[in-house]
């Protein structure tokens, strides 16, 4: 089957997501992803929205983060301050999953303003929950579509901490999860550089060019020695996909 | 006991120029029918508060009500940008928008410990982040036994603080259920508070997930079935999806957004 | 998902010699069979923890199971003292036991910590009291907005929690209901946590005013019919107030404590 | 009706009680003042009840603090954390009604120990929710049996604070609520002075000799310059209380 650089972006997302992995999702690409997962081989991933669901179980996409389907599929329904305090802030999340209007190449995100704060060019819908998600889930991944206004070399605004300039931020910082340690675009996987937290092109699409993958980042790009092209979604992730997006 | 009043009525007694206001609602159950009451009766230089700001939030600062905003995320959710919103921030227009803004954990927590009766909260959060540059409303804090740093932030007390419920009772008892958000403690953080609700029952029958806020700590109750829309009331209503995508382009444009506002005075 | 255990594997798995112990449970689901376990498995040094210890820590108390106590109100609900628990305190028999004194408001607040990951909270608590003479587990700290002084007490974060609960479902996720106490926060708060249940169904239908653990945040769930006797599980049992009576007479003197505790064994 | 002085006490109590007052109860005799309040003139009365039950109705004297009864008849249940927090911190609790081991002239309430607290002669519960009742709600009632045992110059232990040391306690402590306005005993009642905050005699009750006061007493007792004597229990009242104490 035929299918577009988003889906493959999705299915390599959902891939990411272990069984029973208890994952901090938002709406839109990382719901579409976990919710993907749940469908595949990941049945029993907790799915934990900010609006107070604790292992949701939708059976279509939810259309925003409070959607009445995550409250009445969800194992328990507990308040926001919850969420954060008892849920997220202790270190129960395993995989916080995050989308970004900027990333930049230490995997730093900004979802606040284009420009500068005071005078910005484009104000952002800003924070919501991504900063301490990022800073308390064990791992973040990104899903984010890979061009060069989202791939900069420095974001505008640090409104999620990646790894701030390079190796030991985090650590100085005394951030206690890991940071992303995936970045899922359209066009490839990118990951941090175990040793200057570089973020780096580790695996690429089908039929994309290293050189189409360059062109969409806003610095120059470091790739793996070793590139492996990803592997197609298959036939059964395609149409569980597809099924899970027309479902009402 | 609450008073039950109507819905002009009770915005009228509690609402004032200059207050600070929380309609407070996490996409489900969000009081809009009462944000546009506000508009109707053209308060001004309020300071709105919201952890997500939408619809009605762009309706309030195109109408030119607010002078501040206190948010962690602002947009309309599954759609886009709020463009009264934006056009505020970035053009001033229709007039200076003052914001102030935090992370969903730092004001979900200021709620909390406004509630409390405590001046500050604590919390893991903001390290690292430029949100702390913008702004004198978070900072650190030491651990008394373990001497480890952590980030406060100040409690928040509405004067007034609005919500939408599904039903409440003749005493103004309030209950709740479905995704319950951040609304008993942003009830119970404000001087004041106005609850709407979808009707007004005899008896709240027990209902699973459903929480009750006693009517003594609610100021006033009004019945505004579908108060909620174009949000949705579980149990009473669904999510008007349309609404909020037409809402993009009659908000992304001033002269469209003065007709809707036209219309709805 | 929690593991499905004997309440005696449990016990073997979770509790070990000087863990710091919290079996919670506000007169409502303590989790007595639990405790009784623990003395059958002769657990020596442990620190127990609990809001209102009453009969089952006084259990373990005389049974020699305790060198500390963190506690807050120490009594047998509607008759009157805990005689081991005085006899430990006043003649250190059956041996010395230390104690960390506390108020239900800075015990609350204690678990919620723990639960939350903070190393502290906040609260208005203890002030002009002689309490925080007696500890160094309650200091003043200072809101960094308002100079306000308030008062700081450290997260506890027990070893293991133990609660009873009315049932789980075979992935061991927890329903409870009724008076909820503190259970929910000693749970989330502990590094390694128990439930007893009165039983394990199929499928936990909802149910007005229950809240659920997810069985992911749980470690083991045994199944002890009656676990909280003789404490209640609401719509499972009632309290057995003549065995609180009783427990006046048994524990007043070592001696007929001594045959209890044969007994028990 | 003849009546002990127990009833008396208790109806004493009850009549201290406004009708929607919130008020937030100990078991034992506040618990059964309360609830006759609630029976006869104030039938709006909010019982708060620190095992997290907000508005309970109990047809019954609940046994214990946890006692079903409680959550059943509850406006609404919570959990104990929020009764402190949310509830009793902020002051929104008009009357905090409670007993005591001893109390002393300034009102300053003992459960913790008697004697020296390394090495008590008596070891009492403890301090339960009693200090931060003490110290947040509005008013502050106290029932207690008069009796020198009770009622000592100074408290062993300061568990919770009423005027501490005398005027000006509370105000340089920056203690939100009053502090205990009225102590009701089997004996009369007392109530501090305005200017001093000791406990004077302000009634006595019918049938009790001053002098049967001053010995019951561990201090010399003040006694206010006009001590009218308190009405004596009606018929209904104690109709309504021995059906209370009857009811299973």
């Amino acid at each position: 089957m035929t299918y577009t650089s988003d889906e493959m972006m999705t299915v390599a997302a959902a891939r990411s997501l272990d069984d029973r992995a208890v994952c901090f999702v938002g709406i839109g690409l990382p719901s579409t992803a976990a919710n993907l997962a749940r469908r595949l081989h990941a049945p029993h991933l907790v799915l934990i929205y900010e609006a107070g669901a604790v292992g949701a179980k939708p059976d279509r996409l939810p259309l925003s983060i409070g959607d009445g389907i995550l409250g009445e599929t969800a194992d328990a329904v507990v308040t926001v301050p919850e969420i954060f305090n008892y849920w997220l802030q202790p270190g129960r999340i395993d995989v916080g999953f995050l989308g970004a209007a900027q990333i930049d190449k230490f995997g730093n995100i900004n979802t606040t303003v284009v420009g500068d704060y005071a005078d910005p060019k484009v104000r952002l819908p800003g924070a919501g929950g991504a900063p301490e998600i990022a800073a308390s889930a064990k791992e973040v991944l990104v899903i984010v579509r890979q061009n060069t206004r989202a791939f900069v070399e420095k974001v505008d605004f640090v409104t999620s901490v990646g790894y701030g300039d390079g190796a030991g931020y985090r650590e100085r910082l005394g951030l206690p999860g890991k940071g992303p340690v995936k970045v899922i675009t359209d066009l490839g996987i990118l990951e941090p550089d175990p040793d200057t937290r570089e973020l780096t092109l580790t695996a690429i699409h089908p039929g994309v060019s290293l050189d189409q993958v360059r062109k969409a980042t806003g610095w120059p790009l470091r790739v793996a020695d070793d590139l492996p092209t990803t592997q197609a979604p298959t036939d059964d992730q395609l149409r569980a996909l597809r099924a899970l997006k027309e479902a009402k | 006991m609450a008073e039950l009043l109507t819905l002009a009525e009770a915005v009228r007694q509690l609402v004032r120029d200059g207050d600070t206001v929380a309609l407070e609602g996490f996409t489900h159950l969000i009081p809009v029918a009462a944000g546009q009451e506000i508009i109707r009766q053209g308060r001004r230089d309020l300071t709105l508060v919201r952890m997500t700001p939408d619809i009605v939030y762009d309706q309030l600062i195109g109408a030119g009500c607010a002078r501040k905003l206190v948010f962690s995320w602002g947009g309309n959710p599954g759609v886009g940008s709020l463009h009264r919103f934006r056009d505020a921030v970035q053009n001033a227009w229709p007039a200076r928008l003052e914001i102030e803004e935090h992370s969903h954990a730092g004001m979900a927590n200021r709620y909390v410990a406004g509630a409390s009766g405590l001046p500050f909260a604590v919390l893991r959060g903001y390290v690292g982040t430029d949100l702390v540059h913008q702004t004198d409303t978070i900072k650190p804090i030491t651990c008394p036994f373990t001497g480890e740093t952590l980030t406060a932030v100040p409690a928040l007390n509405p004067d007034v603080t609005v919500v939408h419920a599904q039903r409440a009772d003749r005493e103004g008892n309030v209950q709740i259920w479905g995704l319950l958000g951040v609304q008993k403690e942003a009830v119970l953080a404000a001087k004041r508070s106005l609850v709407t609700v979808e009707e007004i029952v005899d008896r709240l029958d027990p209902k699973p997930g459903a929480i009750t806020i006693p009517g003594w700590a609610v100021t006033c109750v009004a019945e505004v079935p579908g108060g909620a829309h174009p949000s949705y009331a579980q149990d009473y209503s669904e999510r008007d999806n349309t609404y909020y995508q037409e809402w993009d382009a009659i908000s992304r444009d001033r002269t469209t957004f003065a007709t809707w506002l036209e219309k709805l005075k």
